[in-house]
């Protein structure tokens, strides 16, 4: 589908939850390989914002709560299905599922399943390209919870100190499984917190996708003309519990309520009007983005399991 | 006696330490009213209050950090660190600072906490989520280390454990926690430091820990079918390891096999076979043998984690091959 | 000596200065069992004046370069130069040395060798008092290098949030070995840096003793009182090299001799005037000093080696 | 051939790979114009510039990680850990990411970087500054581990580590760094995973790494006079490890000792002895003895340091035991 830009923040948005929502049809058949498996359904807005203000040339480091990252960036669904369904015709040949879903191909450096683990990865990969001369801008998504690892003050401090062309974009989805945020830190300002590194924080409001994309844009062409990185808190919220085995019974029922009324698709439709995106546009959509998710499992079933032999390939490169 | 699952017997050692002890103190994340992600420590907050039971940001290193402070002006931490994995993050304060503070301040000081954590496979966890690394802690002299394999053990290691007095690394596996057997009622502890012949036998021993222990005794018990005496002794304590039972007993089977589900180069696997052999070398009729999960890191997937890690039928096969092997000839 | 409070501040920073010059000579003489020895001369107000601002049921954790704060809190100089020494009289047994010149029985929990290691002792201390009710607060020095450490940030998140009683004394020499502190980050005000965590944040002259002890006052105070921790930023300077293979060239000697010119002992007897230190007064505590020291000394000489047969002990508690 | 310092020799290496390939990078502590605290960098920053030999803030996990970032997009970088014992801040970059990364993703990607760093006793630098850590990198499947005891190796095989597309641990000696020796003057590399028989013997074999070759090459000198032939292994590599050299010449001399500075309890010297054990149980003579350090922290005492670090003396003992051990008798 050839869709303008507003319609096509709205695709991605939709494609993701789509995409998670089949993800989690699946594993209650009991289709995932790995029992390792968050979705962001809730939390679309950031990844399609911040993906929509990459270049090509662009790199980003993702969550364990990586589909929308993947998706937004414009990771395969066939291969993503098949990775989750353990397949070899996966991306990581079915041993990284969910967790671990990535493909380089496309600038993105890798799922991680060591929260905070991929900040060192993110601000590496910006070293080099800033070293190499590339133009080349890495995004490093983390959710809130990671803000408090010690690698996350490492890394930020030496990505401003050196300016290096990294953003660092937190998915503040209020818990860290069932921390909730206040309960983690004192300081609740991105802004504030980013002054720790003399560099600009943002906080942005994470379900509006037009918003997210403003400020990303921003930051990453400060950051392309080697001004150094910028810390987004994207405020969102996850709708469902951390993992399937998680109830969220720690969260109250009326957050709970309100937050799940802040849906970024609604919010974006209600912002745009009807004549950007039409209910014909929206059921246009669901149509097309059935068929590629039909697709999609149904080459993740015909595709083989990754056969253990392989298990001791790629040990070394 | 009652049967009770492993997690809940961890849980009960905790519950029975925190009321016999003001100064028993856990934290972790998510260790309050969520439980714990193994939901080991449930319904402790609400018995002993969230300070008692603490939510810890995301903060490995100094999970283990506050755990060791703490400790050294007379609280007794029991820090849980999620997966043994993240327990990288906190190298430094367990190996510089926990293992070596005792000593390194000529003993004006104590330590006396514990870290919990899990290993290990059984949920298709990945990479990162998967290892089994009890090899990095018993190359740390200051440290203990356990790994307790039945509910029983978990009890009255755990109590043992917060009883001491220096640093332990206390190692449990997450394809355990659901694990039922009996519990004695009566409160006791299992002392650190002395392994367990978990089921006697005649012609060869096996020697094992955590979970592997449940794959030893069901090949012990396929072997017994075909006459094979299997004795099987679960370790429990890794560091410092019980020599005397494991000699006493290659010395009465003269034939042994290690196994463990960490990857066999650098494993406790490779400790034990040195000294079986250093101590038996002239008594042995076979060569140690090793059943490990092979040099790979472990794949995000059910179906395929499976085919590393060790089972029943690899058992036996090694116990075999040591049954077939001459005797030595010079 | 019984001195009133101003002239025992001199007194101290004196104490430290004379025990450090004779630490060097005795490691001249090869009198030093270990190889690692740091000396914080030039820095001897940050320690006196935090430690003088302590009451005896407080804790402290110390660095690398700790002989000030031991000498500050208390330490006995006879048993310290029989820990350098490597003397089984010495604190730990001759095993420890300078980097790990320990007293526990004042408070004192351990100097360091791995920098920002003790940030998570120091806070682990704060939440024991704190847990236990005792009224205790922990004092962690720690040098500007450290702060880039992950640790320090998740200590004093960790701190901050649960309003734990530690206050952070950054001991800003300006060099972590040869880095200057403007190369290690691009924050240098510690009073914003403070707010990362929601947290009073100070930055003072580290060479006035004065001005570092009414600032851990209140600081110490605030702590005690239940509100949590505060980061100090003392600006100070070590006069000579990082250890003694350091000739300090990446240093430009103007700034060097600026700085040296900024000598503590020195300041404060400006400040407080020939009344409250006389000459007199001077003569009497370095001729005072001098005897502790040559005591000091000769107890570590006669002392006897430790046993190689102890170092089997202590391994467990 | 001339003669040049251990440390000359590293930096011989960095210099050429770095004048040979633009994206070869040096970062870490002190590592610019102050040359590294073991002068291992010294001059590189002034002829390559402050962005490509880099000092970095104390931040050891980010050394690693930056390491990591730009191995996979392009860069071959080389990081210094000042001393082993810090990189117990970056275990979680080593082991879940840089080992892990080529494979967790299908081998998509590469992670082409070095970690240098230095270990082990002799300047009595006490507990947290004199450890060697092998061990828990062995026991890391997707990594190399190395540990160069000569210049000529150390140069070798550090041009070997940086053209290597993978991580490689590259594990220096404190107390290596002023030895001098000859180093070939035409650049070549030391390819990763091949032992060197530094010296040849028929009567046993010893087997050992790092500072302790020069250890092991004095007893067999010693022992030479006796008129025992000692075959002198430097396993140079220790993952991989070269177990055709170990074991031809086991099978040859049909007794070995291993020799280490790493303490015992789960050190490299299990690992070694357990797999002469398994390939070579009906041929030796006598049982695989090991000689390291006992499993105590290490005092920051150089005299009372040395009674802890294996001597000549201890490998003269071992290997006599060896000598005088019985035939095996069933
Ligand atoms: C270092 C580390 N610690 C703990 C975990 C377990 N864990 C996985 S996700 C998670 C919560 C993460 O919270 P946040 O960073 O806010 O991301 P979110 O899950 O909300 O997207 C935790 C504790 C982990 N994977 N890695
Ligand atoms: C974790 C760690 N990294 C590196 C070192 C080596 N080292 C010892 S002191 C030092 C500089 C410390 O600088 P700072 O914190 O400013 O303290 P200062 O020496 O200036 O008192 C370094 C790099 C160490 N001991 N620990
Ligand atoms: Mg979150
Ligand atoms: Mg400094």
């Amino acid at each position: 589908m050839e869709l303008d830009l507003t319609k096509s923040l709205y695709h991605s948005m939709l494609l993701i939850r789509r995409s998670e929502e089949r993800i989690l049809e699946e594993m209650m058949k009991g289709n995932l390989a790995s029992t390792m498996c968050h979705v962001s359904i809730g939390q679309e807005a950031v990844a399609a914002g911040v993906c929509s203000a990459m270049q090509p040339q662009d790199y980003l480091t993702s969550t364990h709560r990586g589909h929308g990252h993947f998706i937004a960036r414009g990771g395969g669904l066939s291969r993503m299905m098949a990775e989750l369904f353990g397949k070899e015709t996966g991306y990581c040949k079915g041993r990284g599922g969910s967790m671990h879903i990535t493909d380089v191909s496309i600038g993105h450096l890798g799922a991680n399943g060591i929260v905070g683990g991929h900040l060192g990865i993110a601000t590496g990969a910006a070293l080099w390209t800033s070293l190499n001369k590339s133009d080349a801008v890495t995004v490093c998504f983390f959710g809130e919870g990671a803000v408090n690892e010690g690698i996350t003050h490492e890394s930020i401090n030496m990505a401003a100190l050196w300016k290096l062309p990294v953003i660092f974009v937190v998915e503040n989805n209020h818990y860290a499984m069932s921390l909730a945020w206040e309960r983690s830190t004192p300081q609740l300002s991105f802004t504030e917190r980013a002054r720790a590194y003399g560099i600009p924080g943002v906080d942005v409001d994470g379900q509006d996708v037009l918003a997210v994309r403003e400020v990303a844009l921003e930051a990453i062409e400060r950051a392309r003309r080697g001004e150094g990185p910028t810390l987004i808190g994207a405020h969102t919220y996850r709708f469902l519990g951390h993992s399937r085995a998680d109830p969220s019974k720690y969260r109250p029922a009326e957050e709970e309520e309100r937050e799940r009324a802040r849906d970024p698709l609604t919010i974006m439709r209600a912002k745009v009007g009807a004549e950007m995106i039409s209910d014909q546009d929206v059921e246009a959509y669901e149509q097309q983005v059935k068929e590629v998710l039909d697709a999609a499992v149904k080459f993740a079933e015909d595709s083989p399991l990754a056969q253990p032999s392989t298990l001791f390939e790629d040990i070394y490169a | 006696m009652s049967v009770m699952m492993y997690r809940d017997a961890l849980r009960r050692a905790l519950y029975e330490e925190m009321k016999a002890d003001p100064r028993v103190f856990v934290l972790g994340e998510d260790v309050g009213a969520y439980g714990g992600a193994y939901a080991v420590t449930k319904g402790l907050s609400a018995e002993f209050g969230t300070e008692r039971v603490r939510d810890t940001p995301m903060s490995e290193a100094m999970i283990v950090g506050a755990a060791v402070g703490a400790a050294m002006v007379g609280g007794r931490p029991v820090a849980e660190i999620m997966y043994v994995d993240f327990i990288t993050l906190a190298m430094d304060q367990i190996v510089n600072q926990a293992a070596k503070i005792h000593y390194m301040f000529g003993g004006q000081i104590k330590v006396p906490c514990v870290i919990r954590t899990q290993q290990g496979t059984g949920r298709g966890a990945g990479a990162q989520h998967s290892q089994s690394l009890e090899s990095w802690f018993i190359h740390t002299p200051g440290l203990k280390v356990v790994a307790p394999a039945t509910p029983a053990d978990a009890y009255g290691l755990l109590r043992a454990s917060i009883q001491d007095d220096n640093p332990v690394i206390f190692l449990e596996h997450k394809g355990l926690y659901a694990v039922k057997d009996e519990v004695p009622d009566e409160p006791y502890v299992t002392p650190i430091g002395v392994a367990d012949v978990k089921r006697e036998g005649s012609d060869v021993t096996l020697i094992t820990y955590s979970r592997m222990l449940h794959v030893a005794l069901d090949a012990a018990k396929q072997l017994a079918e075909q006459n094979v005496s299997v004795e099987v002794i679960d370790l429990r304590s890794l560091l410092p390891l019980d020599m005397d039972t494991v000699l006493r007993s290659v010395a009465k089977t003269r034939r042994a096999v290690v196994l463990h589900e960490a990857v066999l180069t650098g494993g406790l696997g490779g400790e034990l076979s040195a000294r079986i052999n250093e101590a038996l070398f002239s008594e042995l009729l076979a060569p140690v043998q090793r059943v490990t999960a092979p040099d790979v890191p472990l794949p995000a997937n059910v179906t395929l984690e499976k085919y590393l890690v060790p089972n029943a039928e690899q058992v036996k096969k090694a116990i075999e091959k040591t049954l077939e092997s001459k005797q030595k000839v010079h």
